[in-house]
């Protein structure tokens, strides 16, 4: 499988994306944000944390609007597989890629933390390595990560399943203590309706090892992997 | 001809801090009166914060030196060898009275220009940590100190990508009215690639690199004397404001200037901004230097060779460029979205000259801004000794439980999670013990190597006895780092005191200084770097006496190390030391 | 030429911003606040002095970046 | 009663923000931009209908709240 791992200038968790990538045995190639096009036969795009143009005006608005973004718009509609994580999820919903915005923490703060997920479903490129409604143990770290969208769109999201993970405790039960950002219907990531764009705030690449915490967060990429091989 | 349109007045000079024999001593020097921006050059250039005049020959006694120390005090940060051709670059330093003046921003650029001067050696910063102290929990100011401390480390080091991995909170109320941020860096090189404040050769440029400077940070009196546009009707703000995002691009930018082979020398532009970098620079490398003010990019219009040479703006560096290689570098400062220009060269005549506007602004002699700097050797007096408590005669306020619920609530000693919650501490995927514990970890590249950090001192025992509480203060950092299964390499110091000036705190200052020195030697545990912060008083009131230490120390491999928590039921408690 | 544009969020989107700081008036004593909404405004300096071009300039700039139009509204006021 | 309170940086302050949509719009190909600064605005709805009161409690606000008074200078309208 190939990879190709976007950078912004304020891009500052690609190299954690990639050794998680390098461990589930993709290729991966870096592509600055002003480039045109993605390289010859990329399988995953990925858009990684960070603060990419410093974030002042609203998360992820002035890299949605990138000039690497219509290659990235490009690949998404061929059908092909995109992930974005953290500033990645906030570049998605700006870029028009997914739907939604990520306001600030229902706090005001800036919280970083080990956090439980209920996956939604797994039957999809991104989660076939887990079993439905498993709590999988990953991090947060983010101070816009309150998931808001208008209610017709909640509804279309809930209605067609495209609601990819939730904020849950170690059982899977999405309480309302577990949702410390304030996210509407406790979401932490979402798909695109072909199913092929994810974006997510929590940070799986930071759980891929025992030593730093643990490996719950491998599976993503091991899904993604096994299925770019299938195809 | 050097023209001086401002009359020097003693006012003038006393608003720049600067006494009268101290000036007296620069007009012998320089055998003239100075221009104001020359007394503003020299301001900056023998205050306590440059000069380390009250100081300096007390941390001479110091030990700097073990077989795997590669830069000691005197450059951006120390350096240690850890092996496998890699060095461990660090260095703390206090930003304490920006931050209680705009907490938020203040804490921010603290962390700022301690990351600075670890990159600038060539470093990629891969930790930090932080050393705070507030006043009392229900005093009027501090919520709203601590919320904005706490959040502009976050704010800094979270976007810059940098993970914040350990520290220390405490409160008392003789912080009441100065609280202390101390922020600490921890990077890492190539023994083979570490970079220099040392100019060399005659004629090469130097260059300007970073964002514009503007009218951040220079001093409020002088700010007021001189004859600025009276029809602004707000008081210009002094308050420097950081911007995380421009200082990541300036660490990629110079990371990768460093890697073409074009940089000779470095400096980064801290307090006194354009004035100490280019000094020391030149200083350091018995060279004079010659600044075209004209080039420097500035964020504001009309501004004047004094405001250009003391400006504290954010997020800029200085540096001595190989000749034929400045086309090069712009392209890479360019690519980042930074400024770059050529505003100077070395000379050969050892002086320091500054041009703008057609007319010489400035004129003098480089090495001596710094050798010749005032030194005192100021009175102290020894701490009182505190008489011996016998256990026997105290009599126990409350039961034991009662006391334990007590400590564990008390502000001190309660847990600081809802402080590092607010940092990343899991960026960079190596953070393998993370706050909350004796010393942090983190991982150094992909293993088998790690790290060991911790920050610490106990003020009330350095109140109590200024030598033991020295001593304390490095013994406490050294078992962090073995409890956690770490070699204790080297330690960066934070010196924290009131003013010199009362005998009393110079005597604590001196005894401080003896404890660590003491407890340094005894543990190879060198003093590598460190900053001196004094003058911490409001009214007379002085805070402790808080020296903070950053330790460092090695693990060999890093999958073998222990943690606080106890891992199992029935596991037997033992208890060691003396 | 100086203008200033208001980004304001529409009604109905929730302003979690605005609510913590209605929050933080009130127990910061702050008496008679009975809502807050949170906004952003720009100042900007222009360089034409024709006034169509500008408004134009004003308009792309809210409509390619600072405005988020699914759930902000903007106004252009130029001085 | 309503008031809008705008808070803006003094001249001279550091404008991060304003700097990166200054140069995020160059980048979009809008023309014309010389300069951007970023400030805020607050919408408040006021549970009294007495002025005088109302203009009290919203300096209250923006003094020990609202705006930075280090940094930032703010300007208050009641509607
Ligand atoms: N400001 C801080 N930043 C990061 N971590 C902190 C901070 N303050 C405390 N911690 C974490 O909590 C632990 C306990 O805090 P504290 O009691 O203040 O320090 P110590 O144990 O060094 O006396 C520290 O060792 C550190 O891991």
């Amino acid at each position: 499988m190939k990879s190709a791992v976007i950078v912004f200038p304020g891009s500052n968790r690609e190299g954690d994306v990639v050794r998680a990538l390098r461990m589930a045995g993709s290729d991966i190639q870096k592509v600055w944000h002003a480039e045109t096009e993605l390289p010859k036969g990329t399988d995953l795009v990925v858009l990684p944390g960070g603060f990419s143009y410093g974030d002042y005006l609203r998360c992820g608005a002035i890299a949605g609007r990138a000039t690497v973004m219509d290659a990235v718009r490009a690949h998404a509609a061929r059908g092909g597989l995109v992930l974005g994580i953290c500033n990645g999820f906030q570049i998605l919903c700006e870029s028009g890629l997914l739907p939604g915005i990520l306001m600030r923490n229902a706090n005001l703060r800036f919280i970083c933390h080990r956090q439980f997920l209920k996956v939604e479903r797994n039957d999809t490129p991104f989660t076939k390595a887990y079993a439905q409604g498993q709590a999988i143990d990953v991090c947060v770290a983010h101070g816009e990560g309150n998931y808001t969208a208008d209610e017709e769109t909640l509804k279309r999201l809930e209605g067609e399943g495209l609601v990819a993970f939730r904020y849950s405790d170690a059982h899977g039960h999405v309480t309302a203590d577990a949702n410390r950002n304030g996210s509407m219907n406790s979401i932490a990531g979402i798909y695109s309706e072909k199913l092929n764009v994810l974006g997510m705030m929590p940070h799986p690449e930071n759980l891929v090892e025992d030593l730093v915490g643990g490996t719950d967060g491998r599976g993503l990429f091991e899904s993604l992997v096994s299925f770019a091989k299938a195809a | 001809m050097i023209r001086n349109d401002v009359a020097i007045t003693p006012e003038l000079v006393k608003e720049h801090g600067l006494k009268p024999d101290e000036y007296d001593r620069f007009v012998q020097l320089i055998g003239r009166t100075p221009t104001l921006t020359e007394l503003g050059i020299v301001s900056a250039m023998w205050n306590e914060h440059c000069s380390y005049k009250s100081s300096r020959i007390h941390l001479r006694g110091l030990p700097t030196k073990a077989p795997w120390v590669i830069q000691g005090p005197g450059e951006n940060a120390g350096v240690i060898d850890i092996g496998d051709g890699l060095a461990c670059i660090f260095k703390m330093e206090s930003h304490n009275h920006p931050s209680f003046i705009e907490p938020y921003q203040g804490a921010a650029t603290g962390v700022g220009g301690i990351l600075r001067d670890v990159f600038t050696m060539g470093a990629r910063p891969i930790a930090s940590l932080n050393f705070l102290r507030f006043g009392e929990p229900d005093h009027p100011k501090t919520p709203h100190l601590v919320s904005g401390v706490v959040a502009g480390i976050g704010g800094y080091g979270n976007s810059f990508g940098v993970p914040t991995v350990g520290g220390s909170v405490g409160f008392h109320p003789r912080y009441n009215g100065n609280i202390l941020v101390n922020a600490m860096a921890v990077g890492l090189a190539r023994t083979d690639e570490i970079f220099y404040a040392k100019a060399t050769g005659v004629g090469n440029p130097i260059v300007y690199l970073g964002s514009k400077t503007g009218r951040d940070g220079i001093h409020g009196a002088t700010m007021a004397s001189a004859e600025f546009d009276d029809a602004s009707e707000e008081k210009r703000p002094t308050v420097q404001v950081g911007d995380p995002f421009a200082e990541k691009l300036l660490l990629e930018a110079c990371l990768e200037l460093m890697k073409s082979g074009a940089v000779i020398a470095i400096q980064d532009m801290g307090a006194a901004g354009l004035t100490s970098s280019a000094v020391e620079m030149g200083a350091k490398g018995n060279l004079g230097i010659e600044l075209d003010l004209d080039k420097v990019p500035c964020r504001e219009e009309g501004m004047t060779a004094y405001e250009m040479m003391l400006s504290e703006s954010q997020e800029r560096m200085l540096m001595v460029l190989k000749p034929g290689m400045e086309q090069q570098a712009e392209a890479i400062f360019h690519k980042w979205g930074l400024d770059f220009a050529v505003i100077g060269k070395t000379t050969d005549t050892l002086r320091f000259v500054i041009k703008h506007e057609g007319e010489v602004k400035a004129d003098l002699p480089i090495k001596e801004l710094g050798d010749e700097a005032p030194v005192y050797d100021r009175p102290w007096v020894e701490s009182p000794r505190q008489p011996v408590i016998a256990p026997g005669s105290v009599k126990a306020p409350m039961t034991e439980a009662e006391a334990l619920l007590k400590l564990v609530g008390s502000p001190d000693q309660c847990s600081k999670r809802w402080v590092w919650e607010q940092y990343d501490y899991l960026i960079l995927g190596n953070t393998v013990q993370t706050p909350g514990g004796d010393a942090a970890i983190v991982r150094v590249e992909d293993g088998p190597k790690g790290l060991a950090l911790t920050t610490d001192v106990t003020p009330r025992y350095c109140e109590a006895d200024p030598f033991e509480g020295g001593k304390q203060a490095v013994a406490e950092a050294w078992r962090n780092i073995t409890a956690v299964g770490g070699l204790p390499l080297a330690i960066t110091d934070n010196l924290n005191f009131a003013s010199p000036e009362r005998p009393e705190s110079m005597g604590q200052f001196v005894g401080c200084i003896k404890g660590i020195g003491e407890a340094c030697g005894a543990l190879d545990f060198p003093v590598v770097s460190g900053n001196v912060s004094l003058y911490n008083e409001t009214n007379g009131q002085g805070i402790l006496p808080t020296p903070a230490i950053g330790g460092v120390g090695l693990l060999d491999d890093v999958t073998v190390n222990a943690s606080v928590a106890f891992k199992r039921n029935e596991d037997a408690i033992i208890l060691i030391g003396a | 030429m100086k203008a200033r544009v208001t980004v304001t969020l529409k009604n109905g989107v929730l302003d979690p911003q605005g609510k913590a700081i209605e929050g933080a008036l009130k127990s910061l004593g702050v008496e008679g606040i009975g809502g807050v909404r949170q906004g952003k405004v720009f100042d900007i300096e222009l360089d034409t002095a024709d006034k169509s071009q500008a408004e134009a300039s004003l308009k792309a700039a809210c409509e390619k970046l600072l405005a988020n139009t699914v759930i902000e509204n903007y106004r252009i006021e130029i001085a």
